[in-house]
């Protein structure tokens, strides 16, 4: 009762928010819309009994990167006029239509017919080997043991965009 | 059988790449080592194929110095060289016009010689490896690898419209081979065990007709531009025309034979039925080729685009006697093949001389040159005479046979209205020849193009002479060649006409 | 509220999509680059959202891994990517407006036809 | 007999012609003569050695040179067959060709082209001995083509004026007309027999149908190349090459080779009974209409050149009607006279300093007494007024005409029916018409050409010939006298001596007899009589108009007759006729052909236009990569919802 | 489940590569504005005479960094020599199933490798002489082939979607790397956008295929469709495979996920170009095959309506037309080159359609195998020749034309030779890798019964013929449009990697066996 409720009012959150970030014609708002998005869908995984993930959400996401993204809009700080006005073009119609019919057919003829009736197994009270579902304890374990060669990959991963960002943004070569 | 025995078809066949080799080796010059190596190249390759000649002794499977490696296994690819009486016949004369086309372009070609020397080496090589295969991709290979060199020779030291000329070239025969490569590899995934080799394939047995037409499609229209066969010939004036003498000789002498002869060796013998079939469609070609290759020469102002298109003309014959399927014809065809090489050969070797005198190739801008030349008008004579097959030249023997054993083919319908009609090609030669012959050279000697011409150098003549001596020679002793590739010829026609003996093997397509 | 328990996954996985959608709009409509970034960021997110409500709602009974907790692995994943993603995204950004003084991606035509 | 020395008859003049031809250019004039003459005169020994060694126990000596060719079923040797018949020819040939030989080192002596005149000269007697003594048809065809090559090169001799080369072209091509029926004849037998040896195709029997297409298609070969209606059309022309050519080419002896043969395949002809019929009308026809046209032509060569034409029609007449010792033997004395005759008006135009035009002619029997002689002689001949060969020969044939037995079996059906027995008789009134045409114009000729004053220009002095030329005339119009004696009718020579010397019953044996059997004995004199009528009419109507008038005579004529003169003088328009109905329309059709069919379907549609049609689209689908980057992403979406679509909605 | 430190080993390769980054990185942060005597000398006379708009007496400040193209080749050689020092091992799974190290991941690895080591070549002279070198520039091409090694090797889709961002990254710095004109931070951007819009869909696959197995292992997929599992699951499952293979076809550069290739080709400099071309190819097919032979197998069921047979059939069909199509309007060369990269991804999916039957075909597998390293040693070769005449006009920022290849054999024979020969195998002909090539994988097509793809495919090469043969026109056959021989220096080790190609070009074209036993050892990867 209070999940479906809960649910509801952050999923309109989301959308909400969602649409105000590609709705919105000045960078800056949108950028604060997509914070408040992250924000709902924390609250999102948490209904989903995703405790850490929600946190993560919140710090890197909410945190790091979207104030990575402020400080660059702050950094072009483009005037008004720069913005320009949106145009429709006929491309962009048809783009939305495609992308509007493959979202429609995943979530009509893949997600609609996944759960024949109600969802068989809930995992969100489920006791794992390493403690309650979705818990630190529990997720660490899977990263660290279960995927270890993901985690190693996402470090390189981290020291690639470093060096590449940098190399990217640096002065004229 | 020896091991010089074993590995001189292929020490021949690669003499050249290795002048080629020499030949980019040299320092850059005037050129005159280039073409001196390049010469000496090609005439040791020709005398080393006398010893093929002197030496053929073909084995069980009418093939002689026949030798088999392996290539790529992993592939299925072997090297498997070998030569019939058919084969060795065209080989020699690919040789025999080899120094030949060096010397005769000694002059001419001055600028990017070695360039120039390295493709004619090449291209020998390639040449002789088409004829001397028998895998099927190694063929196919020496097939292709012919285009650059000639693509280079006609785009690089060809006239005005060279370029337009050479693309057509490349794209024209390339587009009609690609298909005939997936028709082989059909053949090797259903050739039961999975293999490239001819003999194999030939002797696996025939495939089911139904599949058989659309592989004898494949290789027939491969095979068919190359001829050209009408209406596939369009490529073939052009490039004739725009291509250097040398260029010109080898299209004509060589290259076109290797499309007939892909057509004796390949198409026809591994699709028996379906070129049983088709004969007489491809007889009706042939003689449309005959009689519309002579109405076109008829239309030219350019001579030597007038000869390139009576090579459309002659190769009607040869495609006529292939596809009469007797003996007479075949053979007849065969001998048609070489002697077409000669005279058509020669033909284009005078035309090159003029041209290179007086830069133009219009049959109006010459007249009277019998006065002014007398060496050249004589020796055209001679090769007239020959491509207009008087008895006494090569070309009689040659056009007698494909007519007479067309007429009296039992094996295709239709068969005597065709040699009739065919045979009307004999006038209508005589027409448009004697017509350019006269224009040339009769007359009074007032054209502009024809004043202080001179006549036939030594050098010329040294490479003239040996064609109009083998033109005569075979005219009047042309039993030596008949009898060498009697065997393959009557074993060609014992396969395709009586195809239907043949097992069938069926096909099957794994997926 | 019954529907909402009976449909629960379902629920969960259609506001993803919807999400997903959103942001894929947000690529193909918006001319401004940053936005343009942000939306892939939603993107993302709408993946997250997925994984988490499969982890929770699982089709089969019996994972290999024995726990969906892999799904939780795979968002903490993406996240990271995602992070690295933005920051190369936008020191390219940064670099294109260095070249010429506007975001708007439909004035990146230099490179054409 | 087998023998081994034959080939050399042949051989030794294409030695002849190598020598002359490779090296003539750089040998001393008398050299080169030696070599030509002797090549030819050795040629004619061995042949008399070989014509003296035949008889009752050796009826032929064979040669089998080598074997030229063979594949399949196919055997051509290079083999020569020396019987009577081919002997006799081979005589003549070699002999006549030999005088000509002589009275050319005169007639060309200064022209610088000396050598190659004699190069060809040998060559044409080595190939036409080919085609005599050839004992396969393919050989014998070598030689047809090569005689055929050689008129082209001799005809087309002065090649700097484009009128002679072309008269040598059209030889040339209309022979290849020719040839091409005669090769068809020869795949035809081919296909019935499998053999191409004249010897076993004469002993093989064939269907009537068959043998009637072979010795049509051969017969169209003769009428190329022995100037028979519809192709005499070249011949006239062939005039423009030097006059002893004309004389030994163009009369005595390769013209001929259609009636040899003709002759040579008797069996052939006569188990064809209509093609029988054919060749005898063409003959008559041809007679009848070159004679015609003859009467009108005031160019002495071509008057001698219609003659010859006539004459042949007058051969083909006799082989026509079955009587093949008749056209043979017309065939030996025509070469005598004929030659003669040639010669004479090379001789002729040689003291006028090479005029040609009978017009500027008259009143030269004072200038050059023997060639006068000696053309008199030939005329009378030629007319068949008696007692000269000609009329013997001539005589024969139309008797032979009028009695033949061989239509009585004109039908394609091997029993026969009796339908066509007045064909002869009508060949016999119109052969007797065009007689009288022919000693009609003939003597127009002599008498415009001797009689009378002179009317040429005063520059000009007629002088005699050296006698390296009057010799030959001579000697040839010595022939023609005595050649008499190959005429003379059996009931006369009966027992006598000279029976064996008659050519009637010399080639005893030799041809077949046609279905219907040999004419039953006639007695002669009925036709000599009317010969004789109808000879001296001619003469007589030429005396009345010309001897005494000269060209007024002409004027005469003409007054009453002014368009069949015209026409006549035009050669009945045929060249033009044949210019407007098939050669013009030829090259017309070959340059349409190549501008709408090669250029521009072939090329321009097809061969150049896919590539075009490709290139257009590329450039239509290359303007959608515009460089905007949302299209881009619009598309891959649109890529996306594709895939989604065919995997989970289609599926 | 356990960490086994022999993992390593089968990672061996991208070890070494990340080693050889790291150890540029370092040393980049040692350098000082050393000038020995002959190099900056040099270095700016080239610059002059290659028009650069650095000033001469800045940039001789520049410290020396010609040595950091040899550090990475040699890295690039240690990690091949590693990985062929590993073919013939048999295949094991690393990192308990997360990875693989097996014959197929070790010839793409090979391939990988080679293309780094002779991108690194042609790269010296390329930056040399327009005074650009930097450390970070390798490093990031080092990385980037670890990523790509890794992709060949990776089993579990998380791992695949991490190594594709670990090698997209680097290559989208790449192409933006030199920022003189407009023209790469433009190819950047749109490759980024577009790069980053398709894994986003490539994970939203993934998610769905989680959602239907409870695990991103390749393995356990192709084992949920064995199993059939619930309805539910296997829908997913395919629109996982959807989504999948989107983000692939994207990687690839299949019609219609495109349209981004000639952009950023023709923006990027053009030996990244090269090293794009041939490896991220190479990485990019590997995966595919993974997940769509080795994941997806049992869906490929040639006659079912669902299997991905057809549509792979129908992606080559589309990407073979429209590659050569727009190919043939193309003046700028390496424009030409990126369609043509395009059309040879189309014969590179006629090998994948090829797979897709019951019994995964080996001979298809070589035949990509193969194309792939032929297509690479030649691309690579090409856009090396396309970096010499380019870089003077990589300074002025536009891109090249055909005019000025003019004559390039008067001026350059051996370069004209090269790129003949290049021209000559991308168009199949032999005696060059590119006929082999062909001849592998349409064997195996028409083995395959997909006759008429074959059919189709080679008719299409025929276009083609026509636009490479154009590139030797007017190097061969039209007249030096401008006298000026290629400026600039430094040809040398350039030369030295275009021959290299040239002569593999050439070693694969006639003597294919070598190398074609060794696709075979990799071909038995996906048997089941």
């Amino acid at each position: 009762m209070a999940e479906a409720i809960l649910f509801y009012l952050f999923a309109i959150g989301v959308l909400v928010a969602g649409a105000q970030v590609i709705f919105r014609r000045n960078p800056i708002y949108g950028a604060l819309a997509l914070v408040g998005c992250f924000f709902f869908l924390a609250g999102i995984y948490v209904l989903l009994a995703a405790h850490l993930i929600a946190i993560l959400q919140i710090i890197v996401y909410a945190g790091a990167v979207m104030v990575l993204f402020v400080f660059v809009i702050m950094l072009l700080n483009l005037k008004e006029e720069e913005l320009g006005e949106a145009r429709w073009t006929a491309w962009k119609a048809i783009g939305l239509a495609a992308v509007v019919a493959g979202t429609g057919v995943i979530a009509w003829r893949a997600l609609g017919p996944a759960y024949p009736g109600a969802p068989a197994i809930d995992n969100a009270s489920l006791q794992t080997r390493w403690g309650a579902f979705g818990g630190v304890k529990a997720v660490g374990y899977t990263l660290y043991i279960g995927s270890l060669l993901p985690f190693e990959l996402t470090s390189l991963l981290l020291l690639v965009a470093v060096v590449a960002a940098v190399v990217v943004a640096k002065g004229k070569i | 059988m020896s091991y010089v025995e074993s590995h001189l078809l292929t020490l021949v066949t690669f003499l050249p790449v290795i002048g080629a080799v020499l030949v980019a080796l040299l320092p850059r010059g005037e050129g005159g080592q280039h073409k001196g190596v390049a010469f000496f190249f090609s005439l040791l390759t020709f005398l080393l194929s006398l010893l093929l000649w002197t030496g053929f002794r073909p084995g069980a499977a009418r093939y002689a110095f026949e030798q088999k490696t392996e290539w790529a296994p992993a592939l299925g690819i072997s090297y498997h060289v070998g030569l019939d009486g058919v084969a060795l016949l065209l080989f020699l004369l690919t040789t025999f016009l080899g120094p030949i086309v060096v010397l005769s372009s000694w002059k001419y070609i001055q600028e990017r010689v070695r360039l120039y020397c390295i493709a004619l080496l090449l291209l020998e090589t390639a040449m002789l490896g088409t004829l001397a295969a028998l895998d099927l991709v190694l063929f196919y290979v020496f097939w292709e690898a012919m285009l650059i060199p000639m693509y280079l020779l006609i785009g690089m030291w060809g006239s005005e419209r060279r370029i337009y000329a050479a693309v057509k070239f490349f794209l024209f025969t390339f587009a009609g081979s690609v298909l005939m490569l997936l028709a082989i590899f059909w053949l090797w995934s259903n050739a039961g065990r999975k293999s490239f080799d001819y003999l194999d394939l030939l002797n696996a047995g025939v495939v089911d007709p139904a599949t058989q037409k659309w592989l004898f499609l494949a290789f027939a229209v491969a095979f068919a531009i190359k001829v050209p066969i009408w209406p596939l010939h369009t490529w073939l004036p052009d490039a004739h025309t725009e291509a250097p003498a040398a260029g010109s000789v080898i299209l004509a002498g060589v290259m076109l034979k290797m499309g007939t002869f892909g057509f004796i060796r390949y198409a026809m013998p591994l699709f028996p039925q379906a070129a049983l079939a088709a004969a007489p469609g491809i007889a009706v070609l042939g003689v449309i080729g005959i009689v519309y290759g002579s109405f076109m020469c008829m239309a030219q102002t350019d001579m030597k685009r007038l000869i390139a298109y009576s090579s459309v003309a002659h190769l009607g014959f040869v495609m006529l006697g292939l596809s009469a399927l007797t003996p007479e014809a075949v053979s007849g065809a065969v001998l048609q093949m070489v002697n077409h090489g000669i005279s058509t050969g020669a033909l284009f070797l005078i035309v090159g001389y003029l041209y290179e005198r007086t830069h133009t190739r219009e049959i109006g801008a010459y007249g009277g040159l019998a006065a002014v030349t007398p060496a050249i008008a004589a020796t055209f004579l001679v090769v007239t005479l020959s491509s207009i097959g008087l008895p006494g030249t090569n070309g009689f023997v040659g056009e007698f046979l494909i007519l007479n054993g067309t007429f009296s083919s039992r094996v295709i319908s239709g068969a005597i209205p065709l040699a009739v009609v065919g045979a009307t090609g004999v006038i209508l030669g005589a027409v448009y020849m004697l017509w350019l012959y006269q224009r040339l050279f009769f007359g009074p000697p007032r054209k502009a193009a024809s004043h202080g011409l001179a006549d036939l150098t030594v050098r010329e003549w040294f490479t003239i002479a040996p064609l109009l001596i083998a033109i005569v020679v075979i005219g009047f002793a042309p039993q030596p060649l008949l009898s060498v590739m009697k065997e393959p010829v009557d074993a060609f026609v014992q396969r395709v006409s009586r195809a239907d003996r043949i097992p069938v093997r069926k096909a099957e397509v794994e997926r | 509220m019954d529907f909402f328990h009976a449909h629960q996954a379902q629920h969960y996985l259609v506001l993803a999509a919807l999400l997903f959608a959103l942001g894929a709009a947000g690529v193909v409509l918006r001319r401004n680059a940053i936005i343009v970034l942000m939306s892939i960021e939603l993107m993302l997110n709408a993946v997250n959202l997925t994984f988490l409500a499969f982890s929770r709602f699982p089709l089969v009974p019996n994972s290999p891994m024995g726990s969906f907790l892999s799904g939780h692995a795979a968002v903490f994943f993406v996240i990271a990517t995602a992070a690295a993603e933005a920051a190369v995204g936008l020191a390219i950004i940064i670099a294109v407006f260095r070249s010429r003084t506007s975001v708007n991606v439909d004035e990146f035509d230099t490179l054409k036809l | 007999m087998e023998v081994s020395w034959l080939h050399l008859v042949p051989l030794l003049p294409l030695i002849g012609a190598a020598i002359c031809g490779l090296a003539g250019r750089w040998l001393p004039k008398p050299w080169l003569y030696a070599v030509a003459l002797v090549s030819v005169l050795l040629s004619f020994l061995i042949g008399l050695r070989a014509f003296i060694g035949l008889g009752e126990d050796v009826q032929l000596f064979h040669d089998l040179a080598f074997n030229w060719f063979s594949a399949g079923s196919l055997r051509v040797d290079m083999g020569f067959t020396f019987d009577r018949l081919s002997g006799a020819l081979t005589l003549v040939v070699t002999g006549v060709g030999f005088l000509i030989h002589v009275y050319s080192v005169g007639y060309i002596d200064e022209d610088p082209g000396y050598w190659r005149y004699f190069a060809y000269l040998n060559l044409f007697v080595a190939a036409m001995l080919a085609l005599i003594l050839g004992d396969n048809l393919v050989a014998l065809f070598v030689g047809w083509e090569g005689v055929g090559l050689c008129s082209y090169l001799l005809i087309g001799y002065w090649y700097t004026d484009e009128e002679k080369a072309y008269a040598g072209r059209k030889a040339f091509i209309v022979n290849r007309i020719g040839d091409f029926g005669f090769l068809i004849g020869i795949f035809i037998l081919f296909r019935q027999t499998g053999t191409v040896s004249i010897s076993q195709i004469n002993a093989a029997v064939l269907p009537l149908g068959i043998a009637s297409w072979a010795a049509l298609c051969l017969f169209i070969g003769a009428t190329g190349k022995s100037a028979q209606l519809p192709l005499y059309v070249w011949l006239p022309d062939a005039m423009a090459g030097p006059t002893p050519v004309s004389a030994l080419i163009h009369a005595a002896t390769m013209v001929t080779a259609g009636v040899y043969m003709v002759a040579r395949l008797s069996h052939l002809y006569v188990s064809a009974p209509g093609v029988l019929a054919v060749v005898a009308v063409v003959g008559v026809l041809t007679a009848l209409w070159a004679a015609l046209i003859g009467t009108s032509q005031n160019d002495i060569k071509k008057v001698l050149a219609y003659s010859t034409v006539s004459q042949l029609g007058f051969m083909f007449i006799g082989v026509g009607v079955g009587a093949f010792f008749a056209g043979t033997m017309h065939l030996i004395t025509h070469a005598f006279f004929k030659a003669c005759l040639f010669l004479c008006s090379g001789a002729v135009i040689h003291g006028l300093h090479g005029e040609q035009d009978m017009q500027k002619m008259g009143g030269l029997r004072r200038y050059m007494p023997s060639t006068r002689m000696t053309f008199l002689i030939a005329t009378i001949a030629i007319t068949g007024i008696f007692p000269i060969s000609g009329f013997f020969s001539k005589d024969e044939i139309l008797g032979q005409a009028l009695h033949t037995r061989a239509f009585g079996f004109l039908t394609l059906t091997p029993g026969g029916s009796a339908h066509l027995t007045w064909l002869g008789p009508l060949i016999y009134l119109v052969g007797s018409f065009a007689a009288f045409l022919t000693s009609f114009y003939m003597w127009r000729c002599y008498f415009l050409t001797f009689s009378g004053e002179y009317r040429g220009p005063e520059s000009v002095h007629p002088h005699e010939s050296p006698p390296v030329m009057t010799w030959p005339l001579w000697i040839l119009a010595g022939l023609s006298v005595v050649a008499l004696v190959i005429g003379l009718p059996q009931a006369w020579v009966h027992g006598t001596a000279l029976q064996g010397w008659t050519w009637e019953h010399f080639s005893e044996g030799l041809f077949s007899r046609p279905r219907g059997g040999a004419p039953e004995e006639f007695s002669p004199y009925l036709g000599y009589g009317i010969a004789l009528l109808v000879g001296w009419a001619g003469w007589a109507c030429s005396y009345a108009l010309y001897y005494k008038r000269g060209l007024a005579g002409d004027e005469a004529l003409t007054a009453h007759i002014r368009g069949l003169r015209k026409t006549l003088a035009n050669k009945f328009y045929v060249d033009e006729f044949y210019g407007w109905a098939f050669v013009r329309p030829m090259w017309r059709f070959a340059r349409g052909l190549w501008r709408v069919v090669d250029a521009t379907l072939i090329d321009g549609l097809f061969v150049n236009g896919i590539p075009a049609l490709i290139a257009w689209i590329g450039a239509l689908a290359r303007r959608f990569q515009n460089g905007d980057v949302q299209r881009y992403a619009a598309v891959t979406a649109l890529g996306v919802a594709a895939l989604l679509y065919v995997f989970l909605v289609r599926g | 489940m356990t960490y086994d430190p022999n993992d390593l080993h089968g990672v061996l390769a991208p070890l070494i590569l990340t080693a050889g980054a790291l150890l540029l990185l370092l040393t980049e942060v040692f350098l000082r504005g050393v000038r020995p005597a002959t190099g900056p000398a040099r270095s700016a006379k080239a610059a002059l005479a290659s028009g650069s708009d650095a000033k001469p007496e800045i940039a001789a400040a520049q410290p020396d960094r010609r040595y950091q193209a040899w550090v990475a080749a040699a890295f690039a050689a240690a990690a091949l020599w590693a990985t062929l020092s590993q073919i013939g091992e048999p295949a094991v799974p690393l990192f308990s199933g997360a990875a693989v190290s097996d014959g197929f991941a070790r010839v793409v690895s090979a391939v990988v490798c080679a293309a780094l080591l002779l991108s690194c070549i042609v790269a010296y002279s390329y930056l040399e002489s327009l005074r650009a070198t930097r450390g970070e520039f390798y490093a990031l091409s080092l990385f980037s082939a670890a990523g790509m090694c890794l992709l060949a090797q990776a089993t579990d889709l998380i791992v695949v979607f991490i190594s594709l961002e670990i090698m997209s990254l680097s290559i989208y710095a790449l192409c933006a790397y030199l920022r003189r004109g407009r023209r790469p931070a433009e190819a950047a951007f749109k490759y980024f956008i577009l790069g980053s819009f398709a894994s986003a869909i490539f994970l939203y696959g993934t998610a769905l295929a989680f959602g239907a197995t409870g695990s991103t292992r390749l393995a356990d997929v192709a084992a949920a469709l064995r199993s059939g599992g619930t309805p539910g699951a296997s829908t997913l499952l395919y629109g996982a495979a959807a989504l999948l293979a989107s983000g692939f076809a994207f990687k690839v550069a299949a019609v219609p996920f495109h349209m981004w290739v000639p952009d950023v080709y023709d923006g990027a400099p053009a030996p990244v170009t090269g090293f794009m071309a041939a490896g991220v190819k190479a990485a990019a097919f590997a995966t595919l095959v993974r997940i769509l032979v080795g994941g997806f197998g049992d869906a490929a069921v040639a006659n079912g309506p669902r299997g991905w047979r057809d549509l792979i059939v129908w992606l080559a069909l589309l990407t073979m037309l429209f590659g050569n199509l727009l190919a043939i309007p193309q003046r700028s060369v390496k424009r030409m080159l990126a369609y043509s990269s395009i059309a040879h991804a189309g014969y590179l999916l006629v090998a994948v359609a090829s797979m897709g039957t019951l019994a995964p075909r080996a001979d298809a597998m070589e035949g990509l195998l193969f194309y792939l390293a032929a297509y690479g040693v030649t691309v690579i070769g090409a856009f090396g020749v396309v970096a010499i005449i380019e870089r003077r006009l990589a300074l002025s920022g536009g891109g090249d034309d055909l005019s000025s290849w003019a004559g390039l054999s008067e001026r350059h024979p051996g370069l004209a030779a090269a790129m003949s020969l290049f021209m000559v195998s991308l168009a199949g002909i032999p005696p060059t890798a590119g006929f082999m090539a062909k001849l592998t994988v349409f064997r195996a097509a028409i083995s395959a019964g997909l006759a008429p793809l074959a059919i189709f495919g080679v008719l299409t090469s025929v276009a083609g013929l026509y636009y490479y043969l154009r590139v030797v026109v007017y190097v061969y056959m039209y007249p030096s449009a401008k006298g000026e021989p290629v400026q600039g220096g430094r040809l040398l080790s350039a030369g030295l990697a275009i021959a290299g190609c040239a002569l593999l070009v050439l070693w694969l074209g006639v003597l294919p066996g070598t190398f074609a036993t060794l696709t075979q050892s990799a071909a038995t990867a996906f048997t089941r």
